[in-house]
């Protein structure tokens, strides 16, 4: 076998080696020449601020999982364990920065603002969408994996047509990276010198399918034969998320084209309350990631810089539930949408056929409830 | 030889024997194999043959299909999953201009005895693209087969013929039904052209196929309480359809309602009503009537039942059929599902 | 303000007027710049309007339309080209799963503006995948429009208006009639939901759209040689159908035929004879019939000729919608297409 | 800006800063360390074979563009400048490896013993496919751009569940590199370590657009982002060409996987005979890439090397001279298939529907006959 030919460098993206990290596990703070300079506003407030904003999260997530199990869900994709990628990357965005994100994403639907009725109506089976994307610069979840890829490229596409500096960003999962969409994404980013930044959560799963059955590569490789830059980030390190999607925002924003970040995290829950973990991975593995876990980490980091952790936790907790029962109340009051609604929007301007269906079906509804 | 089955389990039986029977016969799909595929269809499939065979694919949908091509072209017999009926749609190119066409392009040169099998149709209150019927589509493809199944001896027969046929074959898998039991005979042959007469009678046809089975079983049940009598025609195989079967029917009953859970528009039942026009004009004493999905997107779950043929549905077009009272009666417009 | 132009031409004026019109519009696809796209109906449009709104773009269908998607969510009014019909599957699943339902999916707030155009069917005597009609595949997704034209006239309206439609729409181009001239007036508008009658006749309705137009129009003087009169209708909207209009046609004339390039099976031709079924049987005298591509792939050009609808098939369908001697009498397979 | 994000490096593949070369334009030969090894047994009798070889395709090109002109061709393709490319990339092969070509690899049909009627008869618009894949080992062409590389990658696959070590090669343009289905295929050459080549003939257009709209990296940059080693060579030099494409097949036939060879090259005529290349290139650029010739550059160097270059060029001419004349035979003797053809080979086992519309279409026909 030749030797000639030369293997992947490691020296295309930063991290590739070992991912970018500056809260180790044990909680203590470390330099990271690439990440450091982003993150020279970092003070308690705003450690505490994610604290909260992570201990949310998980709390959101845990509460939909329990209401799935109750039945008042259809189902649900915890993202326990991905709080750090999820909060970390959301808060490195202006306002007026448009997400999309694939379904896992609900820590930024609640950053974003998004009402619990609005996140969990999805999951009641009540509507496609649960929120105005408009309103929170958000778009609506995406169940076809890599589709929104090119979404929030096009879209960053015509914020360059715009001359705005606005600046869009693709959530998307390792599993995502093998299809198609995802990688013509990357084409039309990089020809078009887009102002998006790829956001992959790499939590080692694409429901059963570990993710070298993706690519026996970190995924951050990818985007370098794009000529896309890339960061290779400690998914469960909320700082390191923070300033590897701050720089991607900026390159972003400042005419620089597109970056990927690639979060290496862990999915610690199954991939749908449907599924079962225990066919595919061994416990071993979820141990060891638990030792990982963002939340806990971002706690110990907190105490060991002297801060009064219980008082945050007492405050976090208060937040949590209340949007715990907010979250029980949606679902409570939340209705199946009327019958009828089966025909709306469909087209801007209705159609005679639709509407005539329409019309079939509120007679036939009649005809029935008539005779019962 | 007889044992009783899932429907879902009889399909992954199907393709055990088949792995068994011949060794060009390889799976490939995303998470069919450790985990067994999100329905556990291929269940123990990967373990008894090997990951050689039972192939774990990444991510995409095309390539599944396209490498199942190239496969194919090294007289291999691929049978791949998709996932779910809405995710077949990134694999479109490669089903309507390879797999499709590669025999008719190569003159019968190249052989394309792919199997691509995929769950479908709604019922199950899941999220979107979760319970499509995409048969349409691949019905008006030439050069695909497409077939479901209405029963676990069905399943079981037709995913043995499918994957023995050297014609590329769309195995629409009634995911609703995977857990409906029944007897299943591995030694039963069948083909992939002919539809079954599942009851007899005298007043009207009513044709539909995989999961509307049932719901036109109850229909007819139902409806015979009346004294009416259903003539319900399993179509099995949606493409090419067994017209005569139909038309035979017909020029009994003089009467049609086509029922399937896709949207109407441009859909397997347009097409069959055509043809029985075409050919049985003169029997027909009443216009064929549709129960279909609408032509909107897929709604909601929580109103999906609104959405889909159902019982009442059934009836009120078979109502409509017969000149009885039925929902549009009285209703300004008046006409079909068109 | 009326000028002669041929039917490329003319949308190429129609895109040249709307980008005038709309500064949010903006047009993308493979070679559309510098070349003005493989027909040249975008020539002159990137020099006129600059690169940032005539995008020559990557290889790579499924992105054109995605990033065209992403282009609308941000209040942009895309105007994408494929360049051919046969190269349009690799965006299906944009196509279908997005660009058709992300107004659905969200209640109608984000909107979806978008025009996907491309040249269609056949006749120019190319090689595969030049020459199809894909519009049933469009027909049958909910939330389309799906359009087309037979005259520079109706090429420029129509593109008009699909562009200024809120939905998105299908612009199906016939190619085969580029290069036919005829008089545009660009202040005439028109929607995207009505058929035309273009001859009024007593005896049987021709139902086309398209290239078929105008071989339909030659049917229509032939069989006037006969004495016999073809009301000969331009559907004009693919989907939705103007069923309205070929109805009262047929409660006129009481037959029907249906023409189109696309092969029959779940077709556009099946759903028109269908919905007239259901809203017009009692007016129907006789089976109505299809003259269409065959089930099969589209064969090597030098043959097209005989797979396409001709004016003798046409004929031959009028003879046999009227009772009269045609290829198939005698025949011992009786009946259409089917 | 931030300058903290590397860029992609140009180690990743050789030839990405400067493409491999040994035969330079001046006909002189030049060492390389990575192809040399794999150019030992180049003699003069190769090299006279190449030289042939080189001239037939060209020379077939020419002849059936000249039909085309004439009207006997509804379309062609035309390879000019790639000569080198196709010969090289073939004459690397065993002859049971199995290619899967685009619709401009008319040398390679050539070279593996497609007889002119079959190489015509796509272009006359008389069939789908002009030989028997198998009798050659070669697909039929492929126009949806990309699909082919996954066709190959499957034969891969499937040649190593076999446990044979015959290997596949897929042929792509620089606009393939695009296409969601290119990278798919990279994908999963990657997972299942295909034994695959993937070799692009980066001929600089894609039909008018420039290979920079496609990708402002080397395409062979592209590859390794996918794991996948990749050789970047000057496509003109058919040893070049040659010495890549071994060290690529030799990867995947002894289990090193999938391998991706980028040829520079330039397509020096029009995209096709309907084309008009002067609408979006300048003269300039093709009289540049014209001093580059493959042909003239192999003559160049077999004359430098002291051989009768006129004598080989006269026994290249007899063979194109007997090539052309066999190919205006062909097309003069070509008929346009019987219509019912139409119906032939749609399924494996007939179905009513296809047999009834072919019967209706013969009685059609009978009876339009019959009228006239
Ligand atoms: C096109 C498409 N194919 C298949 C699926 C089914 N599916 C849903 S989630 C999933 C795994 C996705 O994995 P990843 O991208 O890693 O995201 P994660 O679930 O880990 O967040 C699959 C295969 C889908 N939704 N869309
Ligand atoms: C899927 C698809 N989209 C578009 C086309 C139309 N088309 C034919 S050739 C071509 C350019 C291909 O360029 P490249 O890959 O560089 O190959 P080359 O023609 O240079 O050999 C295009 C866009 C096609 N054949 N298939
Ligand atoms: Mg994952
Ligand atoms: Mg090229």
């Amino acid at each position: 076998m030749s030797t000639a030919v030369p293997a992947p460098s490691a020296e295309l993206a930063a991290g590739l080696d070992r991912p970018l990290a500056v809260l180790h596990p044990d909680g203590s703070r470390h330099a990271d020449a690439v990440l450091d300079a982003y993150l020279t506003d970092v003070d308690e407030t705003m450690l505490t601020d994610f604290y909260v904003d992570m201990s949310i999260a998980r709390r959101v997530d845990r509460e939909a999982f329990t209401l799935t199990r109750q039945g008042s869900l259809v189902l649900w994709p915890p993202l326990l364990g991905q709080e750090a990628a999820q909060i970390g990357s959301c808060r490195a965005l202006r306002d007026t920065d448009f997400l999309f994100g694939s379904y896992r994403e609900h820590a930024i639907a609640v950053m974003r603002g998004v009402d619990p009725a609005g996140l969990l109506a999805v999951w009641q089976g009540n509507t496609l969408s649960g929120w105005d994307p408009y309103s929170h610069h958000l778009a609506t979840p995406q169940i076809i994996i890599g589709a929104q890829t090119l979404h929030a490229t096009g879209y960053a596409m015509a914020t360059r047509i715009d001359g705005a500096d606005d600046v869009a960003i693709a959530y998307l999962g390792d599993g995502a990276i093998s299809e198609g969409d995802t990688n013509e994404a990357m084409v039309f980013a990089s020809t078009f010198s887009a102002p998006v930044v790829f956001f992959c959560q790499n939590n080692q799963y694409a429901i059963s399918e570990p993710v070298r059955v993706q690519s026996g590569s970190p995924l951050a490789l990818r985007p370098t034969g794009f000529g896309i830059p890339a960061l290779r980030v400690d998914g469960n390190d909320v700082l390191a998320v923070l300033a590897a999607t701050r720089i991607a925002v900026e390159r972003a924003r400042t005419g620089g084209g597109p970056t990927f970040v690639e979060a290496v995290t862990y999915r610690m829950g199954p991939h749908t309350t449907t599924d079962d973990p225990t066919r595919y991975r061994e416990d071993e593995e979820a141990a060891e990631w638990s030792a990982k876990d963002p939340i806990v980490r971002l706690e110990r980091h907190l105490a060991s810089s002297g801060v009064r952790t219980d008082r945050i936790r007492e405050e976090a907790q208060v937040r949590c539930d209340q949007i715990a029962r907010d979250m029980r109340d949606a679902v409570a009051e939340a209705h199946t949408p009327e019958a009828a609604t089966i025909f709306d929007h469909v087209h801007a301007v209705p159609t005679q056929r639709v509407e005539r269906q329409r019309a079939e079906h509120i007679a036939f509804v009649a005809s029935v409830e008539g005779e019962s | 030889m007889t044992e009783q089955l899932a429907l879902g389990a009889a399909i992954g039986r199907a393709l055990g024997d088949a792995l068994d029977a011949e060794e060009k016969t390889v799976l490939m799909g995303e998470d069919i194999g450790r985990l067994g595929g999100v329905f556990r269809v291929t269940d123990g499939l990967q373990a008894r043959f090997g990951k050689a065979r039972v192939i774990d694919s990444p991510l995409a949908e095309s390539a599944i299909v396209g490498t199942a091509v190239g496969m194919a072209y090294r007289g291999y017999r691929p049978v791949v999953e998709i996932q779910f009926d809405g995710f077949v749609y990134p694999a479109f190119d490669q089903i309507v201009t390879q797999v499709a066409r590669l025999r008719y392009r190569t003159k019968g040169q190249v052989r394309m005895p792919l199997t691509i099998r995929m769950p479908y149709g709604g019922s199950i209150g899941s999220v979107e693209h979760h319970s499509e019927s995409p048969e349409s589509y691949f019905a008006h493809t030439a050069g695909l087969r497409v077939v479901t199944a209405s029963s676990p001896q069905e399943a079981y027969s037709t995913m043995r013929a499918a994957i023995a046929s050297d014609d590329p074959v769309m195995f629409l898998e009634p995911k609703s039904k995977y857990w409906t039991k029944g007897d299943v005979d591995t030694t039963l042959e069948r083909d992939l052209d002919t539809a079954a007469v599942l009851t007899r009678g005298r007043d009207i046809t009513v044709a539909a196929y995989g999961p509307v089975i049932r719901t036109a079983l109850d229909a007819s049940i139902a409806a015979s309480d009346e004294g009416i009598e259903l003539e319900v025609i399993d179509l099995r195989s949606i493409s090419p359809l067994d017209v005569d079967t139909v038309v035979a029917s017909v020029e009994r009953t003089g009467r049609l309602v086509v029922a399937h859970e896709a949207p109407a528009e441009a859909s397997v039942s347009s097409e069959l009503i055509t043809s029985v026009v075409e050919r049985a004009f003169g029997a027909l004493r009443s216009a064929p009537e549709r129960v279909t999905g609408y032509d909107t997107p897929y709604p909601p779950s929580a109103i999906e039942g609104d959405y889909l043929p159902s019982l009442d549905r059934i009836l009120d077009a078979v109502d409509r059929a017969l000149g009885r009272r039925s929902s549009r009666t009285g209703m300004a417009l008046t006409g079909g599902v068109g």
